[in-house]
């Protein structure tokens, strides 16, 4: 493959850079006993939101998960909003109503990370089904880990999609593990990927380590979605290198070599190593746009902090556009 | 809400139709999905159509009108497309999903309750959700344990869907026009045994206003609220105790989410007793639900204990004469309205 | 293939024209007003129960769906209790609470007809967990649709039954309606068994109008499952000749050329015109077995007319082993 | 039942693992199943095992006595796997199957609902269930809208399934085994604040009967129904009220399904006020459901209006001031006595 040209190698790199960033920022947040709500981190998987999305527009739809962080600033939702959200803020992205498992920005496609297992493949496909309608070649994209591609929505999802030729994109992010549950165990096959056959659409596998390779076959899935023939199933091979959640301890179930053999294939690193080889940005550019994600998420903290809590009253806001009255 | 006096008759089905048809002109954003709503799908060009319109005819035509785009056959996969539904109207249509019966919630009930109901509060306001679910509820026609619930009492217990249960073919026509037009998730659930009665509709479009009650029929003594089929049992239940002297007040509930409680409470604060008629089996149901809000908020009002009818706590059974012992009927009703009659 | 031995074959015929006189006689019954259910005529799908069933005992499992009459007679429901239950009496295999579309006998491994389409194939992966506990090699069959394999319940039951290895047999009767909806609108892929490459499981195909097909395929699978092997994915393809439901009438959806052409492999007919020709069975013994039916079937229908209905208190019992009291 | 003294104190959740260790030396047919409950599955040969012991521990160290053939990990496909245990159970098996949260319940509702609710009866008895779901329950945790969900109110609504609601570790021990032992299909609902609290609770095997509620504190101005969690914020509750000479009786309800109605009944009969305390959302809730049986049965004695104190008609919010104004509190409670004290 060509790589792709500058200004989206830069936005790849600062993708990549920001998802960390945030996740990290969270991290230490949570550790240093801010009260704030724990999540899931996904760390070692910033490749798979970053080449996917970066054939997305605003007018494209995103549906998440429990670990939607990445998808979310993939997506575009804006970072101050997601941490304030973390801190239950009024500011936050869903007014501190939702958290961790619920960030969502719809006006950005963002449909919500969600967190309930394979939930999102059917509202996936239920947003294909808008995009097909309205015929303006918008597309839609499912996240969703191993584990999920054992629930009965993924086969009704896909094969619903695959009958209207819904323009979706299945991704699987399969890092090995659902909760402590290995993925040879749970499933019964080598390659989720191919588990297209079922449907007869295309499965395809890209390295989720290597945002290019994620990157190149996300084009061809979006390409064959706007052309209106129909959905893909796209399994990423990555990794999570911390627990599956914040305080989830990784080495009851699998091994340190096992995580150092992905962490030595990092997607920032080796990214950064590839882009200064080829010349496709320099040291300089690069340190810039990590110094930036960090400035970020320190104002993003700072916003947080400063911001009000809901009022109380919010309790009972929110749950219809129009109702007469919810008594507490 | 119209008052056009409408003499012609049709039934409640064709009500229903009639308000798909004609949102679905008023608005390209409206679309309905579910399984065989057409029927035959994919087989136009051999010359098959619309071989269904429904399990009961309820959708019958509309894809001749709206093209198969719009009235879309769904395999069966009811948290598939039934999902689908949520993300479409997540995204800006107005979709109508046909869950074919209430006995199937449990195959997509996730997607009721974890999405439609609950985005927009989770994401602080800022989505709206304007779905319609169809489905068909109660027992009565032999269809045992599988095809026969009525299950409202656990979606009105589900905070962020409306629920209602019109009970004649004038309140569906009005009630199902208002759930499409609704920016809320609505659940409209239709008796089996009331899709066949005729009543006067008016041709054009009108809406029954979802969260209002209508009182049937006036009466002094003692309040009897029905719910969907159970409304009819209310009114022969009324007649009956009319002969012997006992006036009774019909409340039609319609609306399970919201719910009207003033009417109720208008009406029992008059009549000091209250009898309401559930085909739901009893616990945790809108009956316990209504008896409760009037011991609380009517309580020094009531002049005898307050009464329900429900279906028992058991599955619907296959053989017709423990079907007919399930079902509440005027004779329960008129046999629990005078053990409180003092 | 060779041919089974003669009392296999007697058993074949003599289970497919039980089953076809029994689906006769109820459609007869209810077209002339009788106070009996309707249901879901297995006409022309007679092969498929038989064929398979022929491999099982009293101690496997089998569970059934709503089109389920053919399955409960191949595996041994006794005909008059099922007779009576459609009555609605007393005497029925569900003591007239179950109705055509439960009926059950699990003293036989006869884990119920089911009304919900797909909610059948987990429970028998569950009799299939039973099995493998118990050592013995017991085996399980689900029943079900075209229409069913588009549910999410067969996917997550045929990946468990994959990694646990479970001793089941999922038999798909292709018949290739859903009501009124054509397999080749709903189902994604052409061949229903090759779903099983999602499950890494052997995928079977067998001809759903030639009971020595089914017989033969169901054997492999069956075999495979007692050998520990694990669970296989059997299409059969067959057709059903009448309306979905008795009062359906499918020619709103399918041409009577279609239909022709499956009545030109009946199953039971085409087994005749061989197993003259090869003297398996003789015309003689043929025809007694099709007399023994007719006859067993007017007895059916003699002791449902002749039973009485379930007493009223019946209406509260059997919800519970064991409950303090239900109020009627 | 056993009334043994008992002064070792362990966790509720270490009482739930007590009994399932119990049940399990006990009967071979025992087994458990569900995501996560040991961990690392598939892995014993590299090491790994019992990673997890289920996502509160409550199954941790059963793999390692019992193995992997009868503590099985599941993928995640909660129709699957329950819908198996269902299957199991209906051919001998005595399966606990967990399900890791009561949110997730309509990801295989249909299973519960429609075969381990039904089989019984649509086989016309001739069939048993002897099935247990565990699951947990609750908000207060900051788990937001999908995981803090009661819901208990829901599958009351259905006949065939019982429901019980421990509320310390004694009861938790006690009910899971009566719940293991029972031959019908059982839910055990555990709160997620329950779960690490200590109690007295006897070594040996002991069963709390299903059906059976327990008075807690003994008072003659006021019934307090509890439920689970909220038994303690009634006895916080009660205390509270004691200094204001308010005598308040404590009723723990333990059983949802079936109801121990003669408890209630007594008690409100005794104290002729009832408040009843639900963590659950308000709309055909088990409050309603006891406020309804009140309202009826116990009409007589009452001085007051039945009150209900719910979580209010909302999804749970994730904020923390908000999901604490969310919550049921004994302020709430004490302010709800002292409007009907009169
Ligand atoms: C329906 C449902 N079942 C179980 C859970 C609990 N749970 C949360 S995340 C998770 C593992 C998900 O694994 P996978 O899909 O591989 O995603 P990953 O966490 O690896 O990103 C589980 C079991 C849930 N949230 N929803
Ligand atoms: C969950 C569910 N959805 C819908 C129905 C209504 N329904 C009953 S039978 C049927 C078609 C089943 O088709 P298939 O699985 O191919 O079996 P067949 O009837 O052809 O034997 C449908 C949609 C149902 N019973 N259960
Ligand atoms: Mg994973
Ligand atoms: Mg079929």
């Amino acid at each position: 493959m060509t790589a792709p040209d500058r200004a989206t190698l830069r936005w790849l790199f600062r993708t990549m850079v920001t998802i960390r960033a945030f996740e990290e920022k969270h991290m230490q947040e949570v550790n240093a006993g801010k009260p704030i709500g724990g999540g899931h981190s996904s760390i070692g998987e910033e490749a798979v939101p970053t080449g996917v999305c970066a054939h997305l527009t605003e007018r494209d739809f995103v549906a998440s998960t429990h670990r939607g962080h990445g998808h979310c600033i993939a997506k575009g939702v804006d970072v101050k909003g997601m941490m304030a959200e973390l801190y239950g803020r009024a500011t936050g992205a869903c007014r501190g109503k939702g958290g961790s498992m619920h960030i969502a920005d719809v006006s950005k496609g963002m449909l919500g990370a969600n967190g309930v297992v394979g939930s999102n493949l059917p509202l996936a496909t239920g947003a294909g089904l808008t995009a097909k309608l309205r015929g303006q070649g918008q597309v839609s994209v499912s996240f969703f880990g191993d584990g999920a591609s054992n629930q009965g929505t993924f086969h009704e999802s896909l094969n619903l999609a695959a009958i209207w030729k819904l323009p979706v994109i299945y991704v699987c992010e399969n890092n090995l593990y659902a909760e402590s549950t290995p993925v040879e165990y749970s499933t019964a096959v080598r390659d989720i990927a191919r588990r297209a056959v079922a449907y007869d659409i295309p499965g395809l596998i890209a390295d989720g380590m290597d945002v290019l390779d994620v990157y190149e076959k996300a084009g061809q899935a979006v390409e064959r979605a706007r052309r209106g023939e129909g959905p893909t199933l796209l399994e990423c091979k990555t990794y999570r290198y911390f627990g599956h959640f914040l305080a989830d301890d990784p080495h009851r179930y699998r091994t340190k070599e096992e995580e150092e053999s992905y962490r030595a294939r990092d997607a920032i690193a080796s990214f950064k190593k590839r882009a200064l080889a080829s010349e496709w940005l320099t040291q300089a550019e690069m340190e810039a746009e990590e110094q930036r994600a960090q400035a970020l998420m320190d104002e993003a903290v700072r916003f947080a902090e400063d911001s009000p809590p809901p009022s109380l009253d919010d309790l009972v806001t929110d749950v219809y556009v129009s109702y007469p009255r919810i008594k507490v | 809400m119209t008052t056009t006096a409408a003499t012609r008759q049709i039934t409640y089905g064709e009500a229903e139709r009639e308000a798909l048809r004609e949102e679905m002109r008023r608005d390209p954003n409206v679309i309905i999905m579910g399984e065989d709503i057409a029927g035959a799908a994919g087989r136009q060009a051999q010359g098959f159509t619309d071989a269904w319109g429904g399990p009961f005819g309820s959708t019958k035509g509309l894809i001749q009108e709206f093209g198969a785009e719009r009235v879309r056959d769904t395999p069966i996969s009811e948290a598939g497309f039934i999902g689908a539904a949520v993300g479409a109207a997540a995204t800006g249509m107005r979709p109508v999903a046909d869950l074919m019966f209430i006995d199937f919630m449990g195959c997509c009930l996730d997607q009721i309750m974890n999405n439609a109901a609950k985005m927009r509060y989770m994401f602080g306001g800022k989505s709206k959700m304007p779905l319609t679910i169809m489905t068909r509820i109660g027992a009565g026609v032999g269809s045992a344990a599988q095809h026969s619930e009525t299950l409202y009492s656990m979606l009105t217990h589900l905070p962020g869907l409306k629920v209602v249960a019109p009970s004649d073919a004038y309140t569906a026509k009005g009630l199902l026009i208002s759930a499409i037009r609704d920016d809320d998730p609505v659940i409209v659930c239709d008796h089996k045994r009331l899709l066949g009665r005729r009543g006067p509709v008016p041709e054009e479009p009108y809406t029954w206003p979802i969260g209002k009650a209508r009182i049937l029929k006036p009466g002094k003594d003692v309040t009897l609220v029905g719910i969907s089929l159970m409304t009819t049992v209310c009114l022969d239940a009324a007649a009956a105790l009319a002969k012997d002297g006992v006036d009774a007040e019909v409340v039609d509930l319609l609306s399970l989410s919201p719910m009207d409680d003033e009417a109720v409470l208008t009406s029992v604060r008059k009549t000091q007793r209250l009898v309401v008629v559930d085909e739901d089996t009893p616990r945790c149901s809108l009956a316990t639900d209504i008896a409760a809000l009037v011991a609380d908020e009517a309580f020094d009002f009531l002049a005898a204990p307050v009464k329900r009818v429900n279906a028992p706590h058991t599955p619907v059974p296959f053989s017709r004469a423990l079907e007919q012992a399930y079902m509440p009927t005027p004779q329960k009703v008129v046999d629990t309205v005078k053990g409180i009659m003092g």
